[in-house]
């Protein structure tokens, strides 16, 4: 609530400690949000569900989800509404912050061999296996022969070493991590499935006062442009909240974060994820991003 | 003779680290993902020196101690109201049952929802987690009063009370104790699971941003840190028990020799 | 009249449930929780998810009660032999699970054997401690009565170690019993594509309550015709235990 | 005051039934001591807990001052013969005698004296502060006994609380159950499986058969009231009670 | 065959330090039947647990057969004081008695046969499949006697093996021991409180002193060597004997 003193409001947000939010923790840093008179506190979160329900329940005023995670909640009729980019593919093969990879001496050479194969994914039913299924029918595969496993990413390489997986998609650091320890590359999952893909946004809920939602947003937009544009304090901020190795931090692919949504490639995504049978029915991307 | 216990029990560890130091090293498994004991350890002693750690420490036995103390005296309470009072076991058994088996895990979402990222999300998943564990112990332990024992107490005209007092819990007692060993491991692993899955601060949160940032030896440095504070926690237990249960045949056997 | 006392209870509790519900997205009624139990739970979901997970946590409970017993007794007998275990053991029994599972991956692979470890390393505590506190506290007097009449080895552990420490083994093995339904369900949340614990958790991550409640529900149901069943093996076991009125229960 | 009338008991479990108690019917009354003797295992300790409200009768009735006996009845102290199990082993021989004064709300002056006059009377002064574990088996016993004496009951049983102390031991506490009974008129049913206790203490001494189980004679023990170790078991009277006990003994345990 | 030398017994635990045995120093022959008899709490089962090798003695030492008992020494049965305890709850009566015999490898056939007699020789050939808790207290006991009897050990040790038995089935019982004793030459140490028994029973009797416990007197019983419950115990010696035990042991409880 606002502060009737100050004018300041107390702003809880509920936030993944990953790469793809360091534009929010600079953001804090800089000052961006209390320019916009929010204290913001950032409160670390294990992933998209976690923070869509403690958005709901009213722990969190905004919150960080992917895509995917958004889109079923709203399917489901939690009434989520997209206030802010989060983090974008940087559309380029090879220089993207997730891929899927395999062992060096592996016979699966392009996203077409993935066809058939066991690939781990963080969470089933999610972005990840519905843009890796997009890699593979671009490059010509039937995607629907793979079997995804679920696999933490940070499990992830080891499995793969291990031989108990075929391949692994691994977002940042471990997609630097696991290249430099000899794994090989063969999708861009993100850059495959749509132009400058949205990975993840930021939301609220209908409980959240309009005029500070419009002052979270001002804050937010500042904070990925100023992101972007500064590559080198995103490595900086990285060593505050994250426990990634500093050499590591120096290697890794810094996604993209644009101000805009880009609605084109969520509706891609919300298409993607009908035809796979991770959304019921085709859902209208408007509704959750104005 | 406690001191030979202390160096029975050095060698134990000592024989752990070794292995742990030994598996990594032959190569039967790769030190990216399990790194050896001393790599750990050094892991270890440079998180001991930062305050981050001590913090979380600090938060996660908070949560631990106040889920546990409530958790232990709302089974201790329960267990012997339904052991002693007739029907009541009846009663309950089948609700115990059907809810013992539900993982904490699953009452995230509502916790999650009553309290969000913070304490009483813990406390919730804590105290349910551990209730069940004292409270099997408790109902075991009323039920192994001695028949003997009991027609004594009720030959004498000791009240529900006393009865309670003087003969129930004596002999549940050791079926407690293990109960309260068995519960203050659960709550502390369900304090951390519950800062590692929700988030709320603490162990399980630096945990979890350990493995989501890669690195294997911080993440392994913070399980040590877990594993200690268990034989902290069962040592505090084991010489609780020592005084509580001078009396019991197995304490005694220890006593003596 | 056994009957009554059985739903007695339960009733009044999905009584306040229902009276509760509604208030929140999170909180479905009865009735939304039971037709989606009807429609999530009696379809090829049974035979796809549930009977493997069971298969699983059975052969998970029946490993950590050889483990837990095989290891209990040995631990519970010897003074020394328990000084030097018991902070070993104490160490990992404070791991959580969910940190310990990368571990297991690493050793065990990411398939069944790996999800029936996790499964043994969450169960075998209750049955392992009370073994050991079981067989610390055996009768003094039937031990001298062994070693009088020669009673040595494998004999002393059938005729007198075993059955003495039993109704504390019991207690343990009871408790493993919902524990091992709890590591089931942690066990699926990773690296798997199929299973009651695994659909529980992708139920609460698409925001499918509901469903997601049905499968609690499931879990305790499972629960409860475990435990009527280890109660009859228990009865069986037991019975000059509870005959001898050394308990009441 | 203690009617027993027709008592029957059976025990049942899969596999077995056995009848205790055929059928019994005795009175005890108020302030009177009675001794039963029988056979081992002819179901004395039966009759002695059904008395004691502490087993259900399967048949018959047991009636204190008139009241059916449903439950234990307040002021009753029991010796029982399984000592070492009645004991707490939690507490000390001190406390394991106070608790059940504490609960009959003595106050604590009063009560400690007690204490220290039951346990000086079975000899067990000086271990007043071990725990019963670290007692003899006759010491245990002794234990059991002095916390009945201590309570000051109106009806006492005593199953075989003689059994495991030496001859000399025995004597000592007969003399101190004697004295207790005459000076507090304590309603005594006592078991004992020495005949010449039984004729010793008992103003009647009832002869229990062998299962199942009947009342093979109830007889008066007509020695002067006042008793003597030495004296009352040097009468002639004394001689022919104990034969004729001794006598139905043998024919009980002959019938089977 | 057994030697005892200056045995000395302290068992200690924090707060308490009790000398159970001063000092004892005997020898039971190889089939020689020894009766020891002390007052209550004066270390006969100390003594007993320290002869069974299941006690370290604090001071001196114990040699069967020449060789120094460290642990319990094959071939010997020990009845305990506490039959209750010693009684596997979870076996039959059958079990409970067979138990040793199968862990001594007797054929399936003769051990049926030893279980058979022994049950029927302590009166409980009916009760074979009941619990222990099942039965009375004397009934228990024999079903430790029976186990100790079917054994066929070279050394018995008995601690008040009939406490809880009526006088009749005392007498067939101590003249079961005595059959076994004498067909099997059974090296037997026999703990009592009863004089008469300890006179009747003994080739001598021991008699203890009240803690510190010492031997008062070490008695050879100059009876003939075949009994009989009638006529030996009405022979005039059998009296002087029994009258000698008594003072000794009234001395005994006066030193304290
Ligand atoms: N809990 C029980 N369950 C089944 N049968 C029992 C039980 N207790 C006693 N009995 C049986 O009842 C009968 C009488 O037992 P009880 O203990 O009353 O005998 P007793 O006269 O006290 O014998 P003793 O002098 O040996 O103590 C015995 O045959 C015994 O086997
Ligand atoms: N476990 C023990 N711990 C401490 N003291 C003990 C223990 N067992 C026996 N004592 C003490 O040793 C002394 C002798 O005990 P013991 O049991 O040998 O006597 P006993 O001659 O068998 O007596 P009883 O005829 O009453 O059975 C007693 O004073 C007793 O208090
Ligand atoms: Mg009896
Ligand atoms: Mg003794």
């Amino acid at each position: 609530a606002p502060n009737p003193d100050s004018g300041v409001t107390k702003v809880n947000a509920g936030v993944i400690a990953i790469v793809d939010t360091a534009p929010i923790h600079l953001g804090k840093a800089k000052g961006f949000f209390t320019e916009q008179k929010i204290d913001l506190t950032i409160t670390p979160v294990q992933g998209g569900a976690a923070a869509v329900s403690g958005a709901v329940s009213g722990q969190f005023q905004f919150a960080f989800a992917n895509t995917t995670s958004l889109l079923t909640a709203k399917q489901q009729g939690l009434d989520v509404k997209v206030v802010a980019n989060g983090v974008s593919s940087t559309g380029e093969q090879g220089k993207d912050f997730s891929a899927v990879l395999v062992e060096p001496d592996s016979p699966i050479k392009t996203a077409k061999d993935l066809a058939g194969r066991k690939i781990s994914v963080n969470q089933l039913k999610n972005i990840g296996d519905t843009t890796v299924r997009a890699s593979v029918r671009n490059a010509g595969g039937d995607p629907t022969g793979i079997e995804f496993v679920e696999l933490p990413f940070p499990d992830a390489p080891a499995a793969l070493q291990g031989g108990r997986v075929d391949a692994i998609w691994v977002v940042e650091p471990f997609v630097s991590q696991a290249i430099s320890q000899g794994a090989r590359p063969v999708a861009w999952n993100f850059a495959d499935a749509a132009a400058n893909l949205t990975v993840a946004m930021y939301f609220t809920t209908g409980r959240t006062d309009p005029e500070l939602t419009k002052r979270f947003t001002a804050a937010m937009r500042k904070s990925l442009e100023y992101a972007d544009a500064h590559p080198d304090e995103v490595r900086e901020v990285l060593k505050t909240y994250t426990k990634i190795a500093p050499d590591v931090i120096a290697k890794i692919y810094l996604p993209k974060w644009p101000v805009e949504v880009n609605k084109e490639s969520v509706q891609t995504i919300a298409d993607l994820a009908v035809a796979d049978g991770v959304l019921k029915e085709k859902i209208d991307v408007s509704a959750l991003v104005p | 003779m406690i001191r030979t216990r202390l160096g029975y029990g050095l060698a134990g560890l000592g024989a752990l680290l070794v292995l742990m130091e030994a598996v990594p090293r032959l190569g039967l498994v790769d030190e990216r993902f399990l790194p050896p004991a001393s790599r750990i350890l050094s892991a270890l002693a440079g998180q001991l020196a930062t305050d981050e750690l001590w913090i979380a420490l600090g938060e996660t036995m908070r949560g631990w101690a106040v889920g546990l103390a409530l958790a232990f005296c709302a089974a201790v309470v329960t267990g012997v109201l339904i052991g002693i009072v007739p029907g009541l076991r009846a009663l309950t058994s089948s609700t115990i049952e059907f809810l013992r088996p539900i993982p904490s895990v699953a009452l995230v979402p509502l916790a999650t929802l009553l309290f969000g990222p913070s304490l009483g999300s813990t406390l919730l998943l804590v105290v349910y987690a551990s209730f069940w564990q004292v409270l099997i112990q408790v109902l075991y332990g009323v039920a192994a009063v001695d028949s003997v024992a009991s027609d004594t107490a009720r030959s004498y005209g000791l009240s529900a009370w006393s009865r309670v007092r003087h003969l129930v819990w004596p002999t549940a007692l050791p079926y407690v104790m293990t109960g309260l060993r068995l519960a203050a491991a659960v709550a502390f692993i369900l304090a951390v699971t519950a800062e590692l899955v929700i988030g709320s601060p603490g162990l399980g949160a630096e945990i979890q941003v350990a493995q989501s940032s890669g690195a294997v030896p911080a993440v392994y440095a913070l399980i040590v840190v877990a594993g200690l504070v268990g034989i902290g926690v069962n040592a505090a237990v084991r010489l609780l028990e020592r005084r509580v249960l001078a009396w019991h045949p197995a304490v005694r056997a220890e006593v003596a020799a | 009249m056994r009957v009554v006392r059985l739903l007695a209870l339960p009733a009044l509790l999905v009584l306040v449930w229902w009276a509760v519900s509604g208030s929140s997205f999170y909180l479905p009624s009865p009735a939304a929780v039971g037709r989606a139990f009807a429609e999530t739970w009696f379809s090829e979901r049974l035979a796809d998810d549930v009977l493997p997970s069971v298969g699983r946590l059975l052969a998970g409970y029946a490993l950590a009660g050889v483990l837990g017993v095989g290891l209990g007794v040995p631990i519970g007998l010897s003074r020394r032999l328990r000084a030097t275990l018991e902070p070993v053991l104490e160490f990992f029994r404070a791991i959580p699970p969910p940190v310990l599972v990368p571990l297991i991956m690493l050793l065990a692979g990411i398939d069944t054997p790996m999800k029936v470890l996790v499964i043994v390393s969450g169960c075998v505590w209750p049955i392992l401690l009370n073994t050991v506190e079981g067989v610390r506290a055996l009768d003094e007097v039937l031990a001298d009565t062994c070693r009088m009449y020669g009673v040595r080895g494998p004999s002393r552990m059938r005729s007198f170690v075993l059955p003495g420490a039993g109704p504390q083994i019991m207690t343990g093995l009871r408790q493993a019993l919902s524990i091992g339904i709890i590591l089931m369900v942690i066990s699926e949340m990773f690296a798997s594509s199929s299973g009651l614990g695994f659909t529980i958790v992708l139920f609460q991550r698409q925001f499918q309550i509901a469903e997601m409640w049905s499968g609690i529900l499931l879990l305790g149901l499972l629960g409860l015709g475990l435990s009527a069943l280890f109660r009859r093996v228990e009865r069986r076991v037991l019975s000059w235990y509870y005959g001898s009125g050394a308990a009441r229960a | 005051m203690l009617e027993i009338s027709s008592l029957n008991k059976v025990y049942e479990s899969p596999g077995r039934r056995v009848e205790a108690i055929g059928s019994i019917t005795f009175d005890v009354g108020a302030g009177e001591l009675v001794c039963v003797v029988g056979p081992s295992g002819c179901g004395k300790t039966t009759l002695l807990r059904c008395v004691a409200g502490l087993l259900p009768a399967s048949g018959g009735e047991v009636r204190l001052d008139g009241v059916p006996v449903t439950g234990p009845p307040p002021r009753m102290a029991v010796v029982f013969q399984e000592y070492g199990r009645s004991l707490f082993p939690w507490m000390t021989v001190r406390q394991n005698v106070e608790l059940p004064l504490k609960e009959k709300r003595v106050p604590a002056g009063r009560r400690r004296e007690l204490v220290d006059d039951s346990l000086r009377a079975v000899g067990l002064s000086d271990d007043a502060d071990a725990h019963p574990w670290q007692l003899s088996g006759g010491m245990q016993q002794r234990v059991a006994i002095a916390r009945a004496v201590a309570y000051e009951p109106q009806v006492l049983l005593m199953d075989e609380p003689f059994a495991a102390v030496d001859a000399q031991t025995r004597a000592d506490l007969e003399d101190l159950i004697l004295r207790l009974w005459r000076e507090l008129e304590v309603t005594t049913l006592f078991v004992t499986h020495d005949i010449d206790e039984a004729v010793y203490l008992g103003q009647r001494v009832v002869v229990l058969s062998s299962s199942p189980t009947t009342i093979m004679e109830d007889l008066k023990i007509d020695l002067p009231p006042e008793r003597d170790q030495l004296t009352t078991r040097s009468l002639p009277r004394f001689g022919e009670l104990r034969g004729h006990v001794y006598r139905q003994i043998q024919a009980a345990r002959g019938e089977r």
